[in-house]
């Protein structure tokens, strides 16, 4: 019987295997449950997995591989920004569909991808705004690994905390290079700067393995989230599991789904998940729910286009509407960003966030940032302009962008 | 006491020992005799079991050790001066003695006198790294670390080599006085003809990895042995 | 605010705190019925709202109340344990032995009313929490707990709990207690605003003479209207202790950095053995540790579902196993795959690379590619003050027990003949099985005892970072860094390596930054190497050339 | 000055302490164009020190170490050394494993030793010939195509003089050639020697006295490292001092 | 013969197998219909495009380890600074159709809020210049750390070591956004080259053979480096680098000569890489990424040339294979090839080959002689 292939690139080796192999997981527990809906347009789903082995020339050579020797019809993948921008080049050339499902630094909106993780838009300023009003923070450190996720982040938050009236030097910038596993002279620098009389917080955008030694240093050196208080932005359920958490309690994540959050849709998700990994503790996180949206959105699309022909999905995705976990209803936007609430949430003892805000409604995802300069005048908009990065002043459509 | 019989051994596709038989009983010399290259070195390996063999066979003391190890039959009691000396470089001299420990009981663990006796210069230099010695110390040291496993054969490759000729005439004197205490076998391959005749009970000369002559200390004298050792 | 006004509230804070100190103890033992009092009312109403901002202002009027209920509540708030229910707008607190009270009286409450949820908390509202047991347990019986409600107060600056101060000051008879408490009034002093100046430069002087950041802090934000007399002595303040703090500072660095070096040298010294010694280049040392940080887990995940008394030893309970079971690993390894490749040193890279991908695939396999969570028991985690230093006991007993790794080794090496043997098959393997030395056994145990106290290693760095299949990744390169600069062969070496790249790097990077600062130290690496070709502790002499 | 000017080697107080033992104490000896000389002495006594000084391998503690009157010893490296014209065979045979005799013997062979100029290099008849010559001298020719590894200790020996042989040095520094050969092969080696040094200087080290006499050359005894009597081997053998350390009764 | 001649039967075998795929692979993915059973996939090109690449950083790490034994941890640093360069005269290509339509500016940099282009990419607009810098960039790093570290006599684990250390330093160094080489994210969505796109698929087959021909040329450099005298004072040097000394040879130079050139074989490899594989970045620096290469090295045969490029065909051909069948195991597949190869195949798989056209000839008793020098500690 003829399937339909669906490329899983998610890393199951090397140093992104951590993060990326609970998504591989999470794609195929979909297509198993697809398939028992009957799969797509009469077609069982099969699922095509490679390991790029966090290598990022490999991801590109693999996502060529799924697309010219497998046929896949779309490919869910990719984690870190890098192994995104290694694989464009080859979802533009060979004209097939990549759903990304992880937040990033946005300045990017491609025809052949859509973005269903959070835009710095739905998920950074948000998580400062928070900080702002609620623990009357006034002197801030964007701490991160040096990368282009967490530098352009901080330039965003820069730009806009200095908009509020922050003063520079109320504004501390520090990176550290991946795998930073010595952190008591970042952490004592932190602490130092929080003893300064103003209330203090940290906005972290520290990657990956990086995150465990540094909350155990935040944890040794007595920083309790009553002091100075972190909210990151890759933490989630995942990366807790590994930390004690009791000497976290209070520190804060910013996502657009929480394990903890209570909705009939989130408990049915989570069940299955325990379910399909066979395991009972098994936690979910934000990339797996924007793995969930993108795909149920490209069914959805594949159905109502009634072919995988990536360009018919391409063009019936934007406006496709799908019930995310938390309650909402998440559209995929002209832009290929999805609207998403944020939440944030603070770290309990048992490993899981306690949802202490909320945004009123959906925050559209932005591809560009109206805080950067380069981009402030360019909108994406593949409905109306096809064209990612259209500016405005000038009314064109900037670059080769098809 | 130890009993080679038929030997062959190669190198990759080279037969460098063939059917090389060879005896050495307690409270003897067994002098091994031949010109450069003729296989003499690969013999004495083959005994120690440094070399493995394609044919024949190696008994010790009426126990068949063809196919022992190395450290099994050091541990048996056979002692070996290697050519080139080999000592270890990075040991002290010290150290380099103590090696000689392995098989040796408890109390049993000291250097014997008769050592330091033959070669006070070990006992004066205890300390230093045996790589740092002269050529001509790293000599003693290797014949005193071999006397300290109190071996009942001893086998000795060209153990003269660079060493001053005071204390040759003290080695092939103490050589003597190991033979004459009677519980000791020797077997001796030497290029110092002088030295080999004064000690020599019995020999076999060596010709291209083939025995071509065997006898007792007497036919030392031989033209024949002196026209092999020619070149 | 009139003076009279806040004369009054001051002296009801302070019959309230002081009938608070009598009572508490008691409300909490006996459940009794108090009358309710009227000015818990406002307050438990505002925590029936349950919003971060009411929840907080309700603390702010429950820190001047004057029932007995107050203090019973904000500790219940604290841990969770204060109860709403949300359709009678009523707040219950679960006593720690489940029975409920009504929060206005203290009444047992039986049956528990349906759908009771706990007040949320947020950072502010445990700030705010804080802040108010702080105001209220001045008093307190035990000297720690009044102690650290003097931090508490230096914290939160909060005027309000003056007089209590006040009081709390001229009964402690204990002097350290009582110097935690003049500082709280102190920083009060020197915050609030409409304090003499006289009363301030007092304030300001203690202030100074503690010394640490958080002086810093409070004399570099004085109030607006303070005098120039104050502002001065202030400044001057300022500069002290901003001298000494630079000089703590550099001492604040050395210990990071010794702190790293015994990091680095645990890591690095079975690698020590396998590549120092044996000369084999073990590119599965670091699997290696990563295998002894697993067993760490797997004994904690033991205890935690069997034996949770256990837990504070499980760390001593890991070190035997994780050593026997890596050293076992690492003979398996020696017996099967290395020892057909002595002095063929090179070709040992390539295989040990392969069993090093093998491992992780496997642990992989096993556990998850997640992070394995790995506790840590009470007596490591914290810090403490040496002055100016702060010192984690983590990494203090990282040090020492790095230490006791280093000198058990140098003694079995150095002290044992397993270790005149093991120097002397690696000089010269055929010499030494013609000495009579079981060279195959001996290659077995030594390798066995790299692998091992890799494995214990492992188990200590498990204490500070992700125990994942990666761990042992992160650590390689700087093991062999260390070892290679310290000079190969020689355990000094090593020891001295890893110490002096660790505290060279944390003296680099608070100037340099994390990132150039390595790069910096990797930079000095290569320089120092061109001097001394040999490492740190070279061998010299003909005994290396030959 | 006139002297040493003219003599080819030029050894004048030097000393070489290895922490805190002395190998060479204020050691001089001078070398004549065309001279050979052997040097004996106990094992120990610094005649391999003394061979490192000269050729690089050791820096001397204090001392000057000229040659041909010109170039100081202790201030330039091996291969500089080994430039000027000094050769040298070592006490335990250093051969190139790996290479096949005959590869060895053209890596010693007299030339061009400048990277670039080997690159292009193509073998010419004179070394063809030159190193047949070589091996004959040697006796190795039947294992010319083995690797160097693969001979017999006193075939090392060989290839090794072979080797120096092969760069026709001003300066031959020959340390125990004769160990590990027959009597036979020693007095060939002697033969050899003498030929050379007919041309050449040559200093040679042997503790082998039949092997010393045969050269037939003025001898200087090292003990301790100075020296301790020169002369004749007659003159230095009835030397008491010299049979109580070194010759032995 | 005994191997003098620069080509002997092996090489030439090689040689005209990698010229016959520079040509044949090419024109059958490009003249060929997809159904015809000779077809090579668009998806093959390139990645056997990769091999080529990889083969000649392999035939570069194999000259100086193999012949000169000096193990570099580091080569991967002169493949990505090659790479760099090509990368950034790729990047200049785009000119004003990157996303911010800057003419001057790569995307990053305007994200970056730089004004002008900094002085190190100046120039890298010209193909001859940045082709230039392919070279004398590796050449030059190559050179400079080569002069001090073989003048100082660094040599063994040390020196395999102060590598490591070299690329490290650059991984990081590179990895900082600050640097102006784009960070963590490298240089990537490539336009075109020399004018052609990149992604066209006559561009894709000249990149091919230039691959092709890159790794012959670098073979036969190599090759005839290897037999000259000078490579046989380069094996003198690896076995008995001292006694080397002695006989009048100056060590550094002959090291030093082969190493930099080294270097740059890897820097054209890294160049060409690029262009295929359409992205550069600091990860290529990684020190495991060097130990890799010296690993297919160790797998082909190391010493042999032919060898080492077999080598990073063979590994790197099952990684692709295996990553795509065995996802979830194929580092114990590929892990399991590195421990078999050391074990049974000690000389490579190139050695192989020797062995058995050996046993053909002659056979050879059943005696295996055992290791033969004694093991010095770690060198
Ligand atoms: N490792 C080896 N591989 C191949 N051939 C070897 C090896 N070792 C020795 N041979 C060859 O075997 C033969 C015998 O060598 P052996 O060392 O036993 O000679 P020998 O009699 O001890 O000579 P010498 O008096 O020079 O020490 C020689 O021809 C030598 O070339
Ligand atoms: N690096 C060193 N450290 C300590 N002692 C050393 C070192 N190198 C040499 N020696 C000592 O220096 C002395 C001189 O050694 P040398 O090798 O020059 O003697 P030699 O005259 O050549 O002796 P032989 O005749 O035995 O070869 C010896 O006692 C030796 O132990
Ligand atoms: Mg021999
Ligand atoms: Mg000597």
């Amino acid at each position: 019987q003829e399937t339909i292939k669906v490329g899983v690139l998610h890393s199951l080796s090397g140093t992104m295997a951590i993060s990326e192999t609970t998504l591989k997981d999470a794609v195929l527990m979909m297509i198993e449950e697809q398939n028992k809906k009957g799969g797509v347009l009469g077609k069982k789903l099969e699922a095509v997995v490679v390991d790029p082995a966090s290598n990022w020339p490999l991801f590109a050579e693999k996502a060529r591989e799924l697309i010219t020797k497998d046929k896949v019809s779309v490919v869910f993948g990719c984690w870190t920004s890098v192994s995104r921008k290694s694989v464009l080049p080859v979802f533009k050339e060979l004209n097939s569909i990549l759903f990304y499902p992880v937040q990033y630094e946005g300045e990017e909106s491609e025809r052949n991808v859509f973005y269903t993780g959070a835009a710095p838009n739905q998920q950074a300023i948000p998580a400062v705004d928070y900080l702002a009003k609620e623990e009357k923070v006034q002197r801030w450190v964007l701490e991160g690994t040096d990368y282009v996720y967490p530098r352009t982040t901080n330039k965003i938050l820069r730009a806009y905390l200095i908009a509020k009236g922050v003063k520079e030097e109320d504004i501390m910038e520090n990176y550290t290079p991946f795998g930073f596993a010595d952190w008591q002279t970042e952490v004592a620098k932190i602490k130092q700067f929080g003893s300064a009389g103003k209330k203090t917080a940290v906005v972290s955008t520290i990657n990956g393995d990086a995150n465990v030694p540094f909350y155990k240093e935040l944890g040794n050196q007595g920083i309790k989230a009553t002091d100075i208080p972190v909210v990151a932005f890759s933490v989630g359920e995942e990366e807790l599991a590994g930390i004690d958490t009791k000497p976290l309690v209070g520190h804060l994540a910013a996502w657009n789904y929480f394990e903890s959050i209570k909705t009939p849709e989130n408990e049915a998700f989570i069940k299955a998940w325990q379910a399909f990994t066979k395991n009972p503790k098994r936690v979910t996180n934000d990339p797996m729910e924007a793995t969930y949206i993108g795909f149920n959105m490209w069914v959805k699309a594949v159905e109502k286009a009634g072919t995988v022909d990536p360009d018919k999905v391409i063009a019936t995705l934007p406006g496709t509407k799908q019930a995310n976990l938390t309650g909402g209803v998440s559209e995929m936007l002209p832009n290929h960003h999805i609207t998403k609430p944020v939440f944030i949430g603070e770290i309990e003892d048992n490993g899981q966030f306690n949802v202490v805000w909320k945004t009123e409604g959906l925050v559209p995802g932005e591809a560009w940032s109206k805080f950067l300069e380069g981009s402030k005048n360019l909108v994406a908009d593949w409905v109306k302009y096809n064209c990612g990065n259209y500016d405005t002043t000038k009314n064109a459509c900037l670059g080769a962008t098809k | 006491m130890l009993k080679v019989e038929n030997l062959d051994l190669y190198y990759g596709a080279a037969h460098t020992l063939r059917k090389v038989s060879l005896e050495a009983t307690k409270g003897q010399v067994t002098c091994v005799l031949g010109r450069n290259g003729v296989g003499k070195t690969s013999l004495l390996r083959a005994i120690v079991g440094q070399r493995p063999i394609a044919g024949g066979s190696i008994s010790y003391n009426g126990q068949d050790i063809t196919r022992m190890r190395t450290y099994d039959r050091a541990a048996l009691g056979i002692g070996f001066v290697p050519q080139g000396r080999e000592v270890f470089p990075l040991l002290t001299v010290k150290e380099n003695l103590e090696t000689g420990y392995a098989r040796l009981a408890g109390k049993d663990k000291y250097v014997p006198d008769e050592v330091f006796e033959l070669f006070p210069v070990l006992k004066s230099m205890l300390g230093r790294r045996g790589g740092d010695l002269s050529g001509g110390q790293q000599q003693q040291l290797a014949i005193g670390r071999a006397l300290v496993t109190r071996p009942g054969l001893l086998v000795l490759d060209e153990p003269t080599e660079g060493i001053q000729p005071s204390i040759i005439k003290d080695i092939g004197r103490a050589i003597s006085y190991l033979r004459d205490k009677g519980d000791m076998a020797i077997v001796l391959v030497e290029q110092y003809f002088e030295f080999a005749r004064e000690l020599a009970d019995s020999f076999i000369l060596m010709e291209r990895g083939e025995v071509v002559a065997r006898g007792d200390r007497s036919g030392l004298d031989g033209d024949d042995v002196r026209r092999l050792m020619a070149i | 605010m009139s003076l009279v006004h806040r004369l009054q509230t001051a002296m009801l804070l302070l019959a309230a705190v002081v009938l608070l100190a009598c009572a508490a103890p008691a409300s909490a033992q006996t459940p009794a019925a108090q009358p309710p009092s009227a000015d818990l009312a406002p307050a438990l109403e505002k925590i029936a709202a349950d919003s971060y901002s009411d929840t907080e202002a309700a603390l702010a009027l429950l820190s001047t109340s004057t029932s007995p209920q107050a203090a019973v509540i904000v500790a219940a708030l604290a841990d969770g344990r204060l109860l709403i229910d949300a359709a009678t707008k009523s707040v219950y607190v679960r006593a720690a032995d489940g029975t409920l009270s009504a929060a206005a009286t203290g009444a047992t409450v039986s049956p528990a009313p349906a759908g009771l949820k706990a007040v949320r908390l947020n950072n502010r509202v445990r700030r705010a929490i804080d802040a108010a047991s702080g105001a209220l347990s001045l008093l307190a019986p035990e000297p720690a707990r009044r102690a650290e409600a003097a931090a508490a107060v230096f914290k939160s600056r909060d005027a309000a709990a003056l007089p209590t101060l006040q009081a709390a000051i001229a009964k402690e008879t204990i002097p350290s207690v009582r110097e935690a408490l003049e500082q709280a009034r102190a920083a009060i002093l020197i915050t609030a605003p409409g304090i003499s100046e006289a009363d301030r430069l007092g304030a300001v002087k203690l202030v100074t003479a503690r010394g640490d950041q958080e002086a810093l802090a409070l004399l570099s934000n004085l109030p607006a209207d303070a005098t120039p007399a104050v502002k001065t002595t202030a400044e001057q303040g300022v500069a002290a202790i901003n001298r000494s703090l630079a000089m703590w500072n550099v001492a604040q660095n050395v210990w990071y950095g010794l702190s790293l070096g015994s990091v680095l040298l645990l890591a690095a010294i079975g690698l020590a053995i396998t590549f120092g010694v044996m000369g084999v280049i073990n590119m599965a040392h670091g699997e290696m540790v990563m295998l002894g940080a697993y067993t760490t887990y797997m004994v904690q995940d033991v205890i935690r579902t069997s034996y949770p008394g256990l837990f504070g030893w499980s760390l001593a309970i890991a070190l035997p196993l994780a050593f026997l079971f890596t050293a076992l690993v690492g003979i398996l390894i020696e017996r099967l795959v290395i020892r057909f490749l002595y002095g063929r040193a090179l070709e040992t890279l390539l295989a040990t690379w392969g069993l090093s991908l093998m491992l992780q695939q496997a642990v992989r396999t096993i556990f998850g590619p997640t992070n394995k969570e790995v506790g840590a028991p009470s007596w490591m985690s914290g810090a403490f003050q040496v002055g100016q230093l702060s010192i984690t006991y983590n990494r203090l007993w990282i040090i020492v027990f790095a230490l006791i790794v280093f000198v058990a080794l140098l003694v079995v090496l150095k002290r044992t003949s397993l270790g005149l043997y093991v120097r002397a098959v690696t000089q010269n393997r055929r010499m030494a099985a013609a000495m009579g030395i079981r060279t195959g056994r001996i290659d077995a145990l030594t390798f066995g005892l790299g692998s091992g106290i890799a494995g214990i290693a492992g188990v200590a760095l498990s204490q500070i970072d992700n125990v994942s299949p990666n761990l042992g990744q992160g650590y390689i390169i700087d093991s062999f860094m260390v070892v290679v600069f310290g000079g190969v062969g020689n355990l000094w070496g090593t020891l001295v390596g890893a110490f002096t790249l660790g505290i060279a790097n944390k003296l680099l990077e608070p100037f340099a930054g994390a990132v150039l600062g390595k790069i910096v130290l990797l930079v000095c690496i290569i320089l120092f190497i061109q001097k001394r070709p040999r490492g740190l502790f070279a061998l010299k002499g003909r005994a290396v050339e030959a | 000055m006139e002297p040493i000017a003219q003599s080819l080697l030029y050894l004048d107080n030097i000393s070489v302490v290895f922490d805190g033992f002395r190998a060479l104490n204020k050691l001089s000896l001078t070398i004549e164009e065309a001279e050979m000389r052997a040097i004996i002495g106990p094992n120990g006594a610094g005649k391999t020190t003394m061979m490192d000084v000269i050729t690089g391998k050791t820096r001397p503690t204090a001392g000057e170490a000229l040659f041909a009157g010109v170039h100081d010893l202790t201030t330039m490296d091996e291969a500089d050394i080994a430039q000027l014209g000094i050769g040298r065979k070592f006490q335990t045979p250093t051969v190139f494993d790996m290479h096949t005799v005959e590869d060895n013997l053209l890596l010693a062979v007299k030339s061009d030793r400048r990277a670039f100029a080997n690159i292009s290099w193509r073998r010419t008849s004179h070394e063809k010939a030159r190193i047949g010559e070589l091996l004959e001298r040697i006796r190795l020719k039947d294992q010319r195509h083995r690797k160097a590894a693969e001979l017999s200790h006193g075939q090392k020996q060989w290839l090794e003089i072979g080797m120096l042989l092969a760069q026709e040095p001003r300066l031959l520094l020959v340390d125990e050639p004769a160990a590990g050969m027959t009597d036979q092969e020693t007095a060939d080696t002697a033969d050899l020697l003498r030929d050379i040094a007919r041309t050449r200087s040559v200093v040679v080290v042997e503790h082998d006295m039949q092997f010393v006499r045969d050269l037939d050359v003025k001898v200087t005894v090292l003990h301790e490292g100075s020296v301790l009597a020169e002369g004749s081997l007659d003159q230095v053998s009835a030397n008491e001092r010299v049979i109580e350390v070194y010759l032995g009764r | 013969m005994n191997g003098s001649g620069i080509l002997d039967r092996r090489g030439t075998i090689f040689i005209v197998l990698v010229l016959a795929a520079g040509v044949l692979v090419p024109a059958s993915n490009l003249l060929l219909s997809p159904s015809s059973p000779f077809y090579v996939s668009d998806y093959l090109v390139p990645l056997l495009g990769k091999y080529l690449c990889y083969a000649l950083l392999a035939v570069a790490v194999d000259l100086v380890w193999g012949y000169c034994g000096v193990l570099s941890l580091g080569h991967g640093a002169f493949f990505a600074l090659g790479g760099y360069a090509m990368g950034m005269y790729l990047m200049r290509q785009i000119g004003a159709r990157g996303v911010y339509g800057n003419p001057v500016l790569p995307d990053f940099m305007v994200f970056l809020n730089y004004k002008e282009l900094p002085w190190f990419w100046l120039g890298f607009n010209h193909f001859p210049f940045a082709a230039l810098m392919v070279l004398l960039v590796p050449g030059a790093l190559a050179f400079l750390f080569g002069w001090f570290a073989f003048r100082s006599r660094v040599t063994g684990v040390y020196l395999s070591i102060i590598t490591q250390a070299m690329t490290f330093a650059l991984m990081l160094a590179f990895f900082r956004n600050d640097m102006g080489f784009g960070g963590n994210n490298g240089l990537t969505d490539f336009k075109d080259i020399l004018g052609f796109p990149i992604t066209a698929g006559t561009t894709r087959g000249a990149l091919f053979f230039a691959s092709a021909i890159a790794l012959v040329g670098g073979y036969l450099i190599c090759r005839g480096l290897v037999v000259s005298k000078y490579g046989k004072v380069l094996v003198a040097v690896r076995d008995a680098e001292s006694r080397t000394r002695f006989l009048g040879y100056k060590v550094a130079n002959y090291k030093l000569l082969a190493w930099t050139l080294s270097a740059m074989l890897a820097g054209v490899a890294g160049a060409l890489y690029v262009p295929q594989v359409g992205i550069i970045n600091p990860g290529e620096f990684a020190p495991a990424n060097s130990i890799e290469t010296v690993i297919w090295v160790a797998v082909g045969g190391r010493g042999t040339l032919v060898g080492a490029a077999l080598g990073a065909l063979v590994v790197n051909a099952g990684k692709t294979w295996f990553t795509g069948v065995l996802p979830e195991a194929w580092l114990f597949a590929l892990g399991a090839l590195f421990v078999v190869v050391t074990l049974f195949l000690p000389r490579g798989i190139i050695g192989l080959w020797g062995d058995v056209s050996e046993r053909l000839r002659k056979p050879k008793p059943d005696q295996v002689p055992e290791a033969e020098a004694p093991a010095k500690a770690a060198e």
